[in-house]
């Protein structure tokens, strides 16, 4: 039994022995773990979509596009993660915008990480030489069909390392999401903490999830990374 | 919730406390990054087998996971084995632990980059190792590491606020503070916003001239 | 006597300050072998390359098969050319370049068949079969589910000229296509050159240092330097009895050089 | 006015969707998260029971950060806070009060002994090594600056957990929070070397009550109706004894006279 | 008869199962100039490489003045080269490679004068004196100050040269170093390495495809096919009158891709 505060005149309540059911706080923590992916995945996918969008706006012909693209990156690089999530939470709705927390983390996040993808898009892009372009021209291909069917699928072979590590940058800053109130990984952790009073055990269990978690991202990249690899081995020095 | 120009100027002298906090704690945990780099770099290219994986596997493991779940077990974990760290320190250990795990694959990639024919000249020249290095590879290696270290010392930079975790009174808390005494969230929280964006603007700057004086080295 | 194929008529050509090519005019005729030799830098990259529409003209005019390259009618004037106009011209037009250019992430016969199948509708069945002939013809045939990692740069070369032809233009650019292979690997790519100059009634324009072979290919030399022309005429007179003494340095310092002529 | 329940639209919205959403900290025993995960403790089950008077058969209840639970008020993200917020002017102008709920005095935590005898947060002011953690915008900050302590020697900690960790590790040298709050906190640190100070001199005994936004008094004065007969009944009582809390407390008080106290 | 400068005593490398040279031996005389030719990938450059302590042979022995280049006697045996001994072995040789590889963050003059500094502690002002007159020889003092990047293929490869002479070596290895080098610019690189045969006496080794100038340069001629050496001899005879067919067709190529003989 904990001892008692001789000094409180308050009544002590719980007349229960105070035992930790571990079993089912892990499996609240494995709760956290699931919105943890939710959040990453769904995070990732809009990450690569705006990531295109604003990878390819940067490199438009239009001035107007690749104004837009880049006052969005510049904008979502530029400013915390967290003060975006705040904004997705907390003052978006002033604005008419009502989130659910998943969506506002999702939205945050995605938007957050597909800024950087975007350089990424169009750094990989520009990767692809100039004589490819030319070749193009050359077989009096259009714009849209050099991109899509010769300048794509290379540039796509040089995105995909750094969109894995773009996607566990994205599985990380998941764990700031418990600022509003999303249950993830972190933020249970920290409950289980409060609840049983043990730091280590709650934190040591989250550590191992998000590295086994960063593990199958970097391996299932490298797995996608061969398998689209093939036949081109020696084109890049 | 309407905007108030008063209270912007009410708190501001207590936030421009916090950005103090903030910009010490990323000076600090830069240096130290730097540093720790370079040590995870080098041992990572240890003729000796275990010191390399060894090193590799820590190094992954700090990169794989949150710097926030770090920072927990920096503060709250370590004093159970005698390790007692103020919390700024704490908070500075985690950012340049976390960091350095980055800026080890800048090193990497920076000497990786040095032509293969450079080493070999050295060699023909008769250099010894240590002259290689110190001649040869690092002055053509570092410089084009400049804008990719400054890039994560923004990072940095923009993940302080996570050291409101263990207690340290940066810009973020300082604001969160603020927002909980007065029960207003919009002036602080996008003060911090725009204080965030002006550095980040800044240093894209820094960034451009940085990239153009050391980014390219002609051969 | 027909009339040219290729008109151009004082073009110029500047890369910021520094002027490349100066009022430079010269025709071609239909099924002319022209050999374009010079020192580097003199500008002959540059006009196959501004044939080709990868560099715009400052001035002048070029003319293939009598219809203006960079202008068309409009409203009964001249405007600048739009894409749909430039389009409808490369369709004239092939090049190869010095460093192939294949497409790394196809397979040879797709790099054969991408733009018939793109730009001029052929079926995928079609395609693949005159592909396999142009394949035959270059000799690669055999390696036509290769990846173009998987070749040395002489197939790579054979396979790049295949997929100019499949385009089937009536005038055809090489560009160096032989300095950037091994010495044992050139006469390969030439033999195709040959073949392709003996059995068609193209039209080709060929920038080389190989004067050996520009000597014996082609109909006609342009020697050019510094954005113009110094001098033209038949091979034997060219390398022979060269008039200008800036074209005789040039093939001195070049055979001093071990090339032979 | 008081108005009746009946034309009030949030309640009716609240009634149409099922459930009322709450927002609650993590704090036994004002509230408890189960390892199963359900969530209970003083605050969510008087809400509950209330609330299904009230004809809402249910309650979502997110766990919030303090700080973050009158903006989330204000942002339509909770129709209700229940969660141990004590009521203060400064509150009651924030947000609509019901009537008082969940009473309880300050509490400071300290090493065993009390080394620096502390025994009000002036204590701790007048001692210009010492240093006491509270939660960031919680009553216990407030009350130690108010006191005197300056701002560098309040340290904001996140959590409960986080605050025992900071006294046993001698970081801070007291750590304030509500009496039972500590208590929940001392029993499961099970820590013989840790010892309350209860209740702060000088610090008032607080409470707190279920905090609407500001435009829903119809809502709140539905909910006060309901809890004044819970009151009536006994069953408040019942609710929250159970968890250390004084039912005789809340009755003796009222949200009005909270609300103007200094 | 002098000893040889150069043993070579049945030396064997591979790359992993690939083996670029097998069982080879040969060896050179003080003074002398020998020409290595053959296809491409028949280990040319390895054997040079190999010389330079760049690569570490899997069997066999080098010797340099009758010296262990990758042994040292040891407590009466041999052990295999340490460092220090290795840095001795390379104060006798200098070599140039085909891309120059000057250290681009330094100065022409710098680059001549770290290794004198660095290695033999040369003093700085004695450094530069014998720097200056180095690149006089190679006709590049006019650009002492310059950077690498300021300087065309042909300046950077004469600088090269005087860099590694520099170092005072009795061995020079060249590999290749003209095949990068714009057709025009070839012939100062040549002309640089005449003059050093007419000058000094010391020994050199070049690897080249320039059919011509190993003609006129070399002493001696050997033709190497993967990994061994098929046929040496004077250059009349190797050019003029080959005996083995693989040296035959060889020249056949070459000769048909335009190279002057
Ligand atoms: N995109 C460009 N920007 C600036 N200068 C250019 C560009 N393209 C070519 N030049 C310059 O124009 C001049 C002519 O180039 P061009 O490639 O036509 O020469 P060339 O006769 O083909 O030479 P080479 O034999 O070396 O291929 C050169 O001095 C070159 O540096
Ligand atoms: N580091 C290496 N790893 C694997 N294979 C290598 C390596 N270096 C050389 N080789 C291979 O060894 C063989 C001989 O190479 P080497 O460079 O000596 O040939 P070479 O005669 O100089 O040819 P070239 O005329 O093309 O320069 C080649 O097939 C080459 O691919
Ligand atoms: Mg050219
Ligand atoms: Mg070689």
């Amino acid at each position: 039994m904990p001892p008692r505060s001789a000094r409180s005149h308050f009544p002590q309540h719980g007349t229960k022995p105070f035992m930790i059911d571990w079993s089912g706080y892990l499996s609240l923590i494995l709760q956290g773990a699931v919105v943890t992916v939710q959040l990453t995945v769904m995070g990732s996918i809009l990450a690569l979509i705006v990531a295109f969008i604003a990878g390819l706006g940067r490199i438009s012909r239009f001035a107007i596009l690749r104004w837009l693209a880049t006052a969005y990156i510049e904008f979502f690089r530029g400013t915390s993660i967290f003060v975006q999530l705040f904004f997705a939470y907390f003052v978006l709705p002033f604005m008419g915008i009502s989130l659910t927390p998943l969506q506002a983390g999702v939205l945050a996040l995605g938007l957050n990480v597909g800024a950087y993808a975007a350089e990424v898009v169009r750094g990989a892009i520009l990767s692809v030489g100039r004589e490819q372009y030319e070749a193009c021209t050359a077989l009096n291909l259009s714009r849209w069909q050099c991109m899509r069917k010769v300048i794509l699928p290379q540039a796509l072979l040089v995105m995909l390392p750094t969109f894995g590590n773009n996607a566990i940058e994205l599985l990380k800053a998941t764990s700031v999401v418990s600022l509003i109130s999303l249950a993830d990984m972190t933020f249970q952790a920290n409950i289980v903490r409060s609840q049983t009073g043990s730091t280590l055990i709650p934190f040591a269990t989250i550590l191992f999830l998000y590295f086994v978690f960063a593990l199958l991202i970097s391996f299932g990249v490298r797995a996608l990374e061969r398998h689209m690899a093939r036949g081109l081995d020696g084109v890049r020095t | 919730m309407e905007w108030d120009w008063n209270f912007v100027w009410q708190i501001f002298p207590t936030l421009l406390q916090g950005v103090k906090i903030t910009i010490i704690a990323t000076l600090l945990g830069s240096v130290l990054a730097v540093f720790v780099g370079l040590a995870i770099a080098l041992l990572r290219r240890s003729p000796n087998r275990l010191v390399s994986t060894t090193t590799g596997f820590i190094a992954e493991f700090i990169r794989g996971t949150p710097l926030l779940v770090q920072l927990y077990f920096i503060f709250y974990v370590l004093p159970d084995i005698g390790i007692l760290l103020p919390p700024l320190v704490a908070g500075v250990i985690g950012l340049g632990l976390h960091y350095g795990t980055y800026t080890a694959e800048v090193y990497r990639a920076g000497i990786d980059n040095v032509p293969r024919g450079q080493w070999e000249a050295a060699k023909a020249c008769n250099l010894t190792a240590r002259q290689t290095w110190t001649r040869i590879i690092l002055p053509q290696a570092i410089p084009p590491m400049m804008p990719a270290l400054a890039n994560y010392f923004i990072a940095m930079f923009k993940e302080t606020p996570l050291l409101s975790a263990i207690t340290v009174l940066e810009l973020m808390n300082q604001a969160k503070s603020v927002a909980n005494t007065y029960y207003r969230y919009i002036e602080p929280i996008t003060l911090v916003g725009v204080f965030f964006l002006t550095i980040s603007l800044i240093s894209v700057v820094v960034l451009r001239w940085l990239e153009q004086r050391y980014g390219r080295i002609e051969r | 006597m027909a009339a040219p194929i290729i008109e151009i008529e004082s073009i110029s050509k500047s890369f910021g300050a520094f002027q490349v090519l100066d009022q430079l005019s010269m025709q071609v005729m239909p099924g002319e072998k022209l050999a374009l030799i010079g020192p580097s830098g003199s500008g002959k990259t540059t006009i196959l390359r501004i044939l080709m529409t990868l560099e715009r003209i400052d001035g002048g005019h070029i003319r293939i098969e009598g219809e203006e390259l960079y202008h068309m009618s409009k409203n009964g004037g001249l405007a600048p050319a739009d894409e749909k106009h430039l389009t409808k011209m490369r369709q004239k037009i092939g090049m190869v370049f010095q460093l192939f250019n294949l497409f790394p992430h196809m397979s040879v016969l797709d790099n054969v068949t991408l733009a018939p199948i793109l730009t001029k509708g052929v079926s995928r069945a079609d395609a693949r079969k005159r592909a396999m002939e142009l394949l035959d013809m270059v000799g690669m045939s055999a390696k036509a589910d290769a990846m173009p990692s998987q070749l040395s740069g002489g197939q790579k070369q054979r396979v790049a000229i295949a997929r100019a032809l499949a385009l089937s233009p009536k005038i055809m650019l090489f560009d160096e296509v032989t300095s950037a292979l091994d010495p044992e690997l050139v006469e390969e790519v030439l033999n195709v050159m040959r073949k392709l100059a003996a059995e068609t009634d193209m039209t080709m324009l060929l920038v080389t240092h190989e004067m050996g072979f520009a000597h014996d290919f082609a109909d006609r030399v342009l020697f050019f330097d510094r954005g113009r022309i110094v001098e033209e005429g038949k091979p034997d007179d060219i390398f022979r009895h060269p008039k200008q003494e800036r074209t005789q340095t040039f093939l001195r310092k070049i055979i001093a050089a071990g090339h032979r002529v | 006015m008081p108005s009746t329940a009946q034309d009030d639209a949030k309640l009716e919205q609240l009634r149409a969707q099922g459930f009322a959403r709450v927002a609650i900290a993590n704090e036994p025993p004002y509230t408890a998260v189960a390892a199963d995960g359900k969530v209970s403790g003083a605050a969510p089950d008087v809400a509950r029971v209330i609330f299904q008077h009230l004809g809402v058969p249910d309650i979502v209840a997110s766990i919030s950060e303090y700080g973050a639970m009158i903006p989330g008020l204000q942002a339509g993200r909770f129709d209700v806070v229940t969660a141990g917020l004590f009521m203060k002017p400064e509150r009651c102008a924030a947000v609509a009060y019901s009537e008082p709920v969940l009473c309880d005095a300050e509490a400071l935590l300290v090493k065993k002994g009390n080394p620096k005898g502390f025994k009000s947060y002036g204590d701790i002011a007048k001692d210009t090594s010492a240093t006491v953690g509270a939660p960031g915008g919680g009553t216990e900050e407030k009350l130690a600056l108010e006191a005197g302590v300056p701002r560098d020697r309040v340290v904001v900690v996140p959590d409960g957990q986080s605050g025992l960790k900071m006294v046993q590790d001698g970081r801070i040298d007291a750590y304030s929070l509500p009496v039972l709050s500590i208590n929940d906190l001392i029993k499961k640190a099970n820590d013989p070397n840790l010892e309350v100070i209860a209740p702060v001199e000088g610090a008032p005994v607080y409470c707190d009550g279920a905090a609407f936004k500001k435009g829903d008094e119809a809502l709140r004065d539905a909910f006060n109706v309901e809890l004044a007969k819970l009151k009536k009944s006994g069953e408040f009582a019942k609710i929250i004894e159970p968890y250390g809390f004084s039912a005789a407390a809340a009755m003796s008080t009222t949200m009005e006279k909270l609300c103007a106290a200094k």
